[in-house]
């Protein structure tokens, strides 16, 4: 495959993939608890996006925004009516996560109820694709990278412009000395949950639009999300899009690989063209996943 | 007994430890004061194995320790406490005894199901040790309280409970006292005193309460910045000038 | 402890209670056979169309008289698409229901333990759509209205190679058991026709992104590509290869080994990107079945799986008026007995048995996709 | 007796689930390892005792222990690079581990025979006893489950137990007092492994057929459902868990009857009521159905 190509693939899996890690690495490293259901909620406000949209007919991007900010809103809501009550009980992270674990199957499983296990498709003009620099790409997926590369903007504008912004970091560079300063810490908490929702919704659609959108999509993109957001280094939203990039690059690449002459040892065996089997690109996060744990776990970004 | 030299740590671009040498002798209290962010925890998280130093080297018993875990240092004698007092939520303060007590058969896990009279044996022995050591720091009567359910204070002197059960050689103290009533402080320092008369190891105390390292301790380092600043008996350190300028005299 | 005791002890008495009420039921007028459904899982979508199709042939014995002057009436279990809760499903039909007959399922992997449990406890099983070679020797009580994939195999490639005269196909199939016998048989099939197999792409089920499948699938210059879907999977690979630019029937033609199954969604959704593409579906006679059901529901029938249902169910209505009895070897050797009798609406209609149980006709339909319908095909 | 072979298959049933929510039972109530991917250890076992009979003709005694020991041996192999991570890195790590297992089972066909799964498993004694086999199975799977549970409690009443809940409680407390938690957390993800590989390998001798599509993710959040209502760090509990849970599953069929609902929705809202079970346990009742024994020492000495 062509270079170019695999440019443009990985830039269009890097830049879903990254406004979902955006916000679980947020939560992760401000409350300390890795956050199951994520995913969940991204595929969740997709399927409003979807109701808005082709059921109630209002216009696609309106449509979006109007699922971000609702999901956002439960978010809100659901820091109010469990997490709040639970980080004043002082519950482990470990409790944290399970619930989230529940929740995460509750979702999904609410969307199922709702919307039927059926394949959703957005309504989208099937084109043929254009060619740029020898790559081929759809106009949709362009559109799917200027809307990511806008949201990131944003975010970076979000993180450093903004009062809820330099809290946000306040905390983040130091947690004992925030939970001790006058900053209205739980409001913070609110925002950020609102924030991380709003911007899984919108990565979630993106998803939902270049592929399809099923109940099941938030539990088929937790490990890749996670392992970007690992990747990145927790608590790092800058990392957590060099993460997501890094990692729709691998996996493109390792899939393409052809590893014949590799293992045919400078041609004294022949073995052919040997590639990885395509069913186990789900297994590729997985295993760099696992290389990061052992070689650095705190990520490209992090500090040691 | 413990040789520390030119110890270096640094976060990010925070240099919290700068080139600590200090050396303690064997039987004695000794004590090591500093202000909030001077660097004394950090410096006892890398002697304990819990943090790895930058630079330096540190002895115990004339082996080299630093790049031990924390499991093996304790294996060699040397204990810690922690500033805020670990107390499992879901242990009773028996349990907790037993927890620390040295090189129990059933602490493998075929030992456990397969030598069953070895496994009560060691655990009747070390169950008298713990009912024993709790009446001596007058924590008996609450042998089967969740662990997480005391006050600072009985944590802390569960900690030094638990610490006892290890039969250290040298223990170090992370502000054995800190936010405890003055009743329960006198229980803890009279339990540390009892206890190391008898077993003759010992102690290094993180503390900020200068009263306390004057009552108890032979030799007092001060810590300031990440470095030391004085050494020298209680006495000598209440009259150092550097001392009273960076330390004392705010107070 | 005790508590605990108590609890178990309940919970027995609650689903004893549960199963009672079942056998009460038996007893009173109605027949009773047992339907596996996928009504969940992966392959849920297709379980709304079969069900309605087995209750439609239902309805139609029940106003022809029903069985033995009493009405049938259907068992519905969910096989949830997995092993074990098909498992489950077909155990409370014969054990719970006492159902004399079984019939339904869906995907060969999750069917298979079910035959041979079936197979075990004397309780024939009436395949309607699962298609695996292995089915013929599990035993006796293991009957199918539905053809084994070798004969789809061949078909395919019969008509790919007849159609287009290319040497070198690209093969695309979803890495279950239905797919890969497919595959094999089509493979072996076209090695028999002189054809080159270059490439075979095994693809999983339920994901949402075949780009890496699809660069594979066209890595060493195919000439042409044979394949088969299931309808998600269809609509996201069609989409996909389409704006991959990969889909120009002109130059590399596409077969498709079951239309229907392969593009119910993408028929819909996405007709352009199907223009051109040709393949297999069984022959359903006159279309007199889609009439009936879109009918009675509203909507033609999504797959042609529809119509195997409702075979399943004419033909065990029928043996079981034939034998005058619901016992369930009576009824496996009626089955035998009404092939020649009844007319069917799936594979061309002949249902006649070989010896194991298995069908031994399938007639196709040949059809190339124009402006998202279905148009009969001939090869020149 | 076609319903009393029903009720038995469901109690047997129940066994294997009690064996496998134990398992998770001890990583996770007594280690506090977050294990989202318990199904491999399931399915390892259940492949490796198949296989092992199967395809190499060896006896079932010995594919099952093999089967356990594989298990076993992939909860070492999973701890060892995660041994001196946060949690939070387990439950990732191990939801991943289960699938890529899945994945392996699924693809590589020249062993595990792929999508068509593994037909015809022998099972123990089945030409011997013939009619009442479904009575023997209970019975041995009975046994299984006591002996296992005898076990267990021997263990988690042990010092190597007290460790368990001091890591789960306070490692770095642990870690001062001497104990090495890395070597802790891989035998304790060992042990759990072996436990669920035995539930697996009983599990595939039971089903005589197994495939790729028994081990989706959906059978880790049942018994996790399990070991939550039932109570953590209580193996009555992960076994009553088992009971209620299994049970509220094959209910749910038997309410299908009478009720008017969708098999798709049925099934989407029976998993809605095990995940706010989930959730709503760990709010207004954590330690489950069961709580966690308060472990006294009366005066002996």
């Amino acid at each position: 495959m062509e270079i170019s190509q695999i440019i443009v693939n990985s830039l269009i899996r890097g830049a879903e993939l990254s406004l979902l890690a955006i916000g679980l690495t947020m939560v992760y490293d401000i409350l300390g608890f890795a956050n199951f259901a994520h995913t969940e909620f991204a595929a969740f406000g997709a399927f409003l996006g979807f109701t808005f949209n082709s059921l109630l007919g209002i216009n696609l991007l309106l449509s979006v925004v109007l699922a971000a900010l609702l999901t956002g809103l439960i978010g809100i809501l659901l820091d109010l009516s469990i997490f709040e009550k639970l980080r004043a009980r002082n519950a482990k992270t470990l409790t944290m996560m399970i619930i989230t674990m529940g929740m995460g199957i509750a979702i999904r499983n609410i969307s199922r109820l709702i919307w039927t296990s059926s394949t959703k498709n957005f309504p989208m003009p099937l084109l043929q694709p254009l060619k740029i620099l020898g790559a081929r790409i759809t106009r949709v997926q362009l559109g799917i990278l200027f809307i990511a590369a806008i949201s990131m903007v944003a975010f970076h504008l979000l993180l450093h412009h903004t009062k809820f912004g330099k809290a946000l970091r306040a905390i983040s560079d130091n947690k004992e000395l925030a939970r001790a300063s006058a900053i209205d810490s739980a409001k913070m908490v609110q925002w950020m949950w609102f924030v991380a929702y709003s911007y899984a919704v919108i990565g979630g659609t993106m998803l939902a639009i270049e592929h399809l959108l099923y109940p099941r999509l938030g539990f088929d993109i937790i490990i890749p999300v996670f392992c970007a957001a690992i990747l990145g280094g927790i608590g790092n939203p800058y990392g957590a899009v060099l993460g997501a990039l890094t990692l729709g690059f691998a996996e493109n690449v390792i899939i393409s690989l052809d590893f014949g002459p590799l293992f045919s040892l400078g041609g004294l065996f022949d073995v052919g063209s040997l590639q990885l089997s395509t069913g186990y690109k789900p297994a590729i996060s997985f295993m760099i996943l696992i290389l990061v744990l052992l070689i650095k776990p705190t990520g490209i970004l992090g500090e040691n | 007994m413990l040789k520390i030299e030119n110890i270096e740590k640094s976060f990010g671009q925070l240099k919290a430890v700068n080139g600590v040498s200090l050396e303690i002798e064997k039987d004695d209290i000794f004590g090591l004061i500093g202000p909030n962010g001077s660097g004394k925890s950090t410096l006892f998280n890398i002697i304990s194995g819990f943090y790895r130093k930058d630079k330096g080297e540190i002895y115990f018993d004339g082996e080299r320790i630093d790049d031990l875990l924390p499991n093996q240092i304790v294996e060699r004698g040397l204990c810690r406490t922690f500033q805020v007092s670990r107390a499992p939520e879901r242990m009773t303060v028996l349990e907790n005894m037993l927890l620390a007590a040295k090189n129990q058969v059933g602490e493998n896990p075929l030992n456990a199901l397969l030598k069953r009279p070895m496994v009560e044996r060691s655990r009747k022995k070390n169950l008298k040790k713990a009912k024993e050591l709790l009446s001596e720091l007058d924590l008996f009567h609450l042998k089967d309280e969740y662990s997480g359910n005391l006050s600072g204070g009985q944590k802390k002197l569960l900690a030094l409970g638990r610490i006892f059960m290890l039969e250290p050689k040298m223990v170090l103290l992370d502000e054995p006292t800190a936010g405890v009533n003055p009743t329960l402080t006198n229980n803890i320092l009279k339990g540390m005193q009892n206890l190391r008369e008898k077993t003759e190891n010992s102690f290094f105390i993180v503390e900020h309460d200068m009263g306390v390292i004057s009552d108890v301790c032979r030799k007092v380092f001060v810590l300031n910045s990440g470095e030391i600043l004085a050494e020298g008996s209680p006495e000598e350190i209440q009259q150092n000038d550097k001392v009273l300028d960076a330390y004392l005299g705010r107070n | 402890m005790k508590k605990s005791l108590v609890f178990i002890i309940s919970v027995t008495l609650l689903i004893s209670s549960f199963m009672s009420f079942g056998t009460m039921a038996n007893e009173g007028k109605p027949i009773k056979i047992g339907l596996l459904v996928p009504m969940t899982g992966t392959q849920a979508v297709f379980g709304q169309d079969m069900l309605a199709a087995a209750k439609l042939a239902v309805e139609e014995t029940n106003e022809a008289g029903g069985v033995m002057g009493r009405p049938l009436e259907l068992i519905v279990e969910d096989t949830e698409t997995r092993p074990s809760p098909g498992m489950n499903a077909a155990k409370k039909l014969i054990e719970v229901n006492d159902v004399p007959i079984l019939t339904g399922g869906f995907s060969s992997g999750v069917s298979m333990p079910i035959a041979e449990y079936a197979q075990k406890q004397g309780v024939p099983y009436l395949l309607a759509v699962p298609t695996s070679p292995d089915f013929r020797h599990v035993g006796k009580n293991i009957l199918s209205v539905t053809v084994v994939d070798t004969f789809k195999g061949k078909a395919v490639a019969d008509f790919a190679v007849e159609d287009s005269g290319k040497d070198e196909y690209a093969l695309m199939f979803m890495n279950n058991a239905f797919g890969q016998k497919l595959m094999e048989a089509t493979e072996d099939s076209l090695e028999e026709l002189g054809a080159e197999v270059v490439t075979k792409v095994s693809y999983e089920l339920g994901k949402v992104d075949y780009k890496a499948e699809l660069r594979r699938l066209f890595k060493n210059d195919p000439e042409a590509v044979i394949g088969t879907w299931y309808s998600k999977e269809g609509l996201v690979t069609i989409k996909q290869a389409y704006q991959l630019g990969l889909v120009n029937p002109g130059e590399v033609p596409w077969y498709v080994a079951e239309v229907t199954t392969s593009f119910a969604d993408a028929l819909k959704e996405v007709p352009e990107a199907l223009t051109g593409i040709k393949g297999l579906d069984p022959l359903e006679p006159k279309q007199l079945f889609s009439k009936k059901f879109e009918e009675k529901t509203g909507d033609k029938p999504v797959t042609a799986f529809a119509a195997q249902y409702y075979d399943a169910v004419r033909m065990i209505a029928m043996a079981m008026n034939f034998a005058n009895s619901t016992e369930p070897e009576a009824v496996r050797k009626a089955l035998f007995n009404i092939d020649d009798w009844y007319r069917g609406v799936s594979y061309g209609g002949d249902k006649r048995f070989d010896e194991d149980g298995m069908q031994a006709h399938a007639a196709f339909r040949k059809v190339i996709i124009e402006d998202g319908e279905l148009v009969d095909y001939k090869v020149d | 007796m076609p319903i009393a072979n029903f009720t038995i298959y469901l109690f047997t049933m129940f066994g294997i689930y009690a064996l496998f929510a134990m398992s998770l039972n001890l990583q996770v109530g007594y280690a506090g390892l977050v294990n989202f991917g318990q199904v491999a250890f399931f399915a390892l076992g259940a492949y490796t005792s198949a296989l092992l009979v199967v395809k190499a003709g060896l006896p079932i005694a010995v594919g099952i222990i093999a089967g356990m020991l594989a298990s076993g041996f992939f909860g070492c192999l999973l701890a060892w690079p995660t041994k001196s991570l946060k949690s939070d890195y387990w439950a990732i790590t191990t939801l991943a581990a289960g699938e890529v297992i899945r994945l392996f089972a699924l693809n590589e066909k020249w062993l595990t025979e792929g999508p068509f799964g593994v037909m015809n498993i022998p099972q123990p004694l089945e030409g011997l006893i013939d009619k009442y086999y479904n009575i023997f199975y209970f019975i041995f799977v009975l046994i299984v489950v006591a002996v296992v549970y005898m076990l267990l409690s021997m263990l988690t009443d042990s010092p190597f137990g007290r460790n368990l809940k001091a890591i789960r409680d306070a490692e770095d407390l642990s870690k001062s007092l001497g104990k090495n938690t890395q070597k802790i957390k891989v035998q304790v993800m060992a042990i759990g492994g072996l436990v669920a590989g035995l539930a697996g390998a009983i599990f595939a001798h039971y089903m005589v057929y197994i495939s790729p599509e028994n081990f989706r993710p959906l059978e880790t959040f049942l018994i996790w459902g399990m070991i939550i209502v039932g109570g953590r760090a209580n193996n009555r509990g992960a076994i009553l868990g088992a009971v209620v849970i299994q049970t509220f599953y094959v209910s749910t069929r038997f309410v299908g009857n009478y009720v008017p609902i969708g098999s798709d929705l049925m099934s989407a809202a029976r998993m809605i009521v095990i995940g706010l079970l989930m959730v709503s346990f760990l709010i207004f009742r954590p330690e489950g159905l069961l709580r966690e024994r308060k472990k006294t020492y009366p005066d002996e000495v």
